[in-house]
């Protein structure tokens, strides 16, 4: 069995720099990788692309990194759930890249699989779609998307393994699955790390193969943004 | 004329048995709450999940378990999950049947904006535009004029596009309309509205053939 | 719950006529649906134009069809472990199209996720790459090549419960996953069928949305091409 | 000379600590058995398993648990199941590490076609297109010269490619080669083989540096 366990996040995030691209999985700030962000956050890495559905609170998630002028650039599908994110996109200090969030989850997909390049009509006839190929399949009008590239991929997994294989839990699943692998390196973080053999290998969503490091994480917040309940 | 409620009960009715159905946030949400008990609909919240059942109550909330509003849900039996590659493969795979979304503006000829409002603080497109780029059935949840009283239905849209040629039906406060050869076809009124009133809020060219009937919620 | 579930092979073969294109999983012998083929043999539907990774052995899958002249083309990637179909295939009755293995598989996933097109790097500079747009991404060539169209698509799987959820077992997942939702009506068999609840939402490998017809499939072989042991 | 079981040796020696490595069919098989016991290896099968282990026994047969050769097989602890499209991903995607294959020709410019004669019934390249097409780091497994003595290293393929610029060792029966430059660069003789018979029997562009030493197995 080929190990991928790094003992702490300190190992795991070995190698980071300033002006890296990073995927970070979660949609809004469910199944984010928050000890990998912790870590970024402490450690000051500056000038980062971050490449991630959404942008965090204020005091969680992204926006602990946009609070101490992390971020140089976000490439996301929907962001501005942050006072200070619009802060810093109205002045101009921080870059933003909207883009559909299939494109976003197909770009990361195909960083995964070796397909640099896909056709795709989301956002064909709007601003999307300006400087992009164009081009017609069954009378249907397309635009030619490419994959993504970074240097990290963040993700958090329910459990994983040793051998870096990841069951996601619920709707936490999201961007995890298709970043991992899709960075040069891939760090998962895990709220349960088991020994190889304890995963039923009919049910790895994410085959080790695709994760560079895993690491068991701890003090996880999993903060809900818009707690909704009925009467039981 | 329809509250925002009146606009989901009366879109509710357009939710056949057996349909997949993509719900916006917003007006678009309160649908669920009205679709007839008599048949089979599953939702897809694109997120990644298919069979979102009712809000958790308190002890079943769980942080890993949201719709794309970012609320917590449940999941109905015969339930998946799955990730967001996947997720945007039904729908860019017109796996799904239905998508009900709301709208700033709607063109006669099926041109919809409803992410960007130049000079204002963009937010992002999310899903809308894999969903208006893709769905065969799109339905638009919308009030017919904005707050200054101005028609939210138009000849071309001014605000930059989520998709070309995509809208086919509007459901708002005053009619339901379907998009025909290019044009606003009036197919019913809301309760106690006028066809005068509505060729008044509608900036597009509006078809009116024969007696359009009051609609019945 | 949307319900799937169609009483018998019968049902679930409603529609299908001659000269269609259907999709059929499996790989070898591994994770074929017996029962539709044994149907699409009974009924004799013919001038069939089949994408499957392989075409059976004589007396068994693929070859139960081509055995009685019902197909016309095969879309492979690896064919003639089955005299029959050599002989045919080389007399001209038979139209062989060989296409890559990964690429064949992706071609099923674009389909089922509405990619009409990608770029790949397989078979750049070969007889596969006649006719094919050529692109340099980073500097390495590739190939465009579209999404399959398909009328029906044939998949088996292991469990699967009425809403038309699918899970399969071992290496018999192969094709069967990506082709599920990749025609235009797809056709599972199971091997048991269970009640919508039963199977844990977190591991449907196949969403029902992707299947239009389930049925629990009956008298499975599960033949084994080339068994291989070691002492115990 | 080496036999077949004598290459898959050697080539077990280029296989290291935490490799995914992708076996063919025929000699590249036996590497698994000559793979050292004290470092981590992982071989990957096409048809959809990581952590391929031995083949099973009598009890464990599992007529859905095969390698890409349809043998039966058995998986190891950390082993995970996967459909043909992810399975290609990582194939395509590089994250597997090494790819043994078979050949019927090399040619100096590292070109290989081992799929396709003309005239002769052909089966299919399965997934060696895509293998071929993508890995970085590949090692061709094969005799020297075919039965009639004709060398298959070329200066040129002469058969239907099944990839281009992709090769870069090759070990057959009497060496071991790098392609270099365009040209097979000789790094070790066969127990037994001189440089002279490996040159005779090499028709491309052969580099011979200094002494050639004897392979060590």
């Amino acid at each position: 069995m080929i190990t991928k366990t790094v003992n702490n996040v300190t190992e795991a995030l070995d190698g980071v720099e300033d002006g890296m691209t990073f995927m970070l999985g979660g949609f809004g700030l469910c199944g984010i990788p928050e000890n990998s962000i912790s870590e970024l956050s402490k450690r000051n890495i500056k000038y980062i692309t971050c490449i991630s559905n959404n942008a965090g609170v204020d005091d969680f998630g992204l926006g602990l990194l946009l609070k101490k002028n992390q971020i140089k650039k976000m490439i996301s599908s929907y962001v501005g759930e942050n006072a200070e994110f619009e802060r810093q996109m109205l002045s101009g200090e921080l870059e933003v890249d909207l883009i559909p969030q299939g494109t976003l989850a197909e770009r990361c997909r195909a960083a995964q699989n070796g397909i640099p390049a896909f056709f795709t009509p989301a956002g064909y006839g709007t601003e999307v779609a300006e400087g992009k190929e164009e081009r017609d399949f069954d009378g249907k009008p397309h635009i030619l998307e490419e994959a993504f590239k970074a240097d990290f991929a963040f993700v958090k997994a329910w459990k994983g393994d040793k051998a870096g294989n990841l069951i996601f839990k619920g709707t936490a699943r999201n961007f995890n699955a298709v970043m991992s692998g899709a960075a040069k390196i891939t760090v998962a973080e895990v709220e349960e790390l088991v020994e190889p053999g304890e995963l039923d290998p009919n049910f790895i969503h994410i085959p080790g193969v695709f994760v560079q490091r895993i690491y068991q994480g701890d003090n996880y917040e999993k903060r809900i943004e818009q707690r909704t309940v009925r009467e039981s | 004329m329809l509250d925002k409620k009146g606009i989901a009960q009366r879109i509710a009715k357009e939710v056949k048995d057996g349909y997949y159905v993509n719900l916006g946030i917003g007006i678009p949400t309160l649908v669920a709450n009205f679709v007839r008990d008599d048949i089979e609909v599953e939702f897809q919240s694109e997120n990644g999940i298919l069979g979102m059942g009712p809000f958790p109550t308190e002890d079943e909330v769980d942080a890993d378990l949201i719709n794309a509003g970012k609320q917590t849900i449940t999941a109905r039996p015969g339930a998946s999950f799955f990730d967001s590659a996947m997720s945007f493969g039904m729908i860019r795979g017109q796996h799904v049947d239905l998508t009900i979304l709301g709208a700033m503006e709607v063109a006669q000829d099926g041109n919809i904006a409803n992410w960007k409002i130049p000079g204002k603080m963009v937010k992002g497109m999310g899903g809308a535009m894999d969903l208006v780029g893709s769905a065969q059935n799109i339905i638009v949840a919308m009030m017919h004029t904005n707050k200054a009283g101005k028609s939210k239905l138009l000849k071309s849209c001014t605000l930059p596009l989520t998709g070309v040629k995509c809208v086919t039906k509007i459901v708002t406060n005053l009619a339901v309309l379907d998009i025909v050869d290019g044009k606003f076809k009036l197919l019913e009124r809301a309760p106690g509205v006028s066809v005068e009133e509505i060729k008044k809020a509608t900036e597009g060219d509006l078809i009116v053939e024969g007696d359009i009937p009051e609609m019945v919620l």
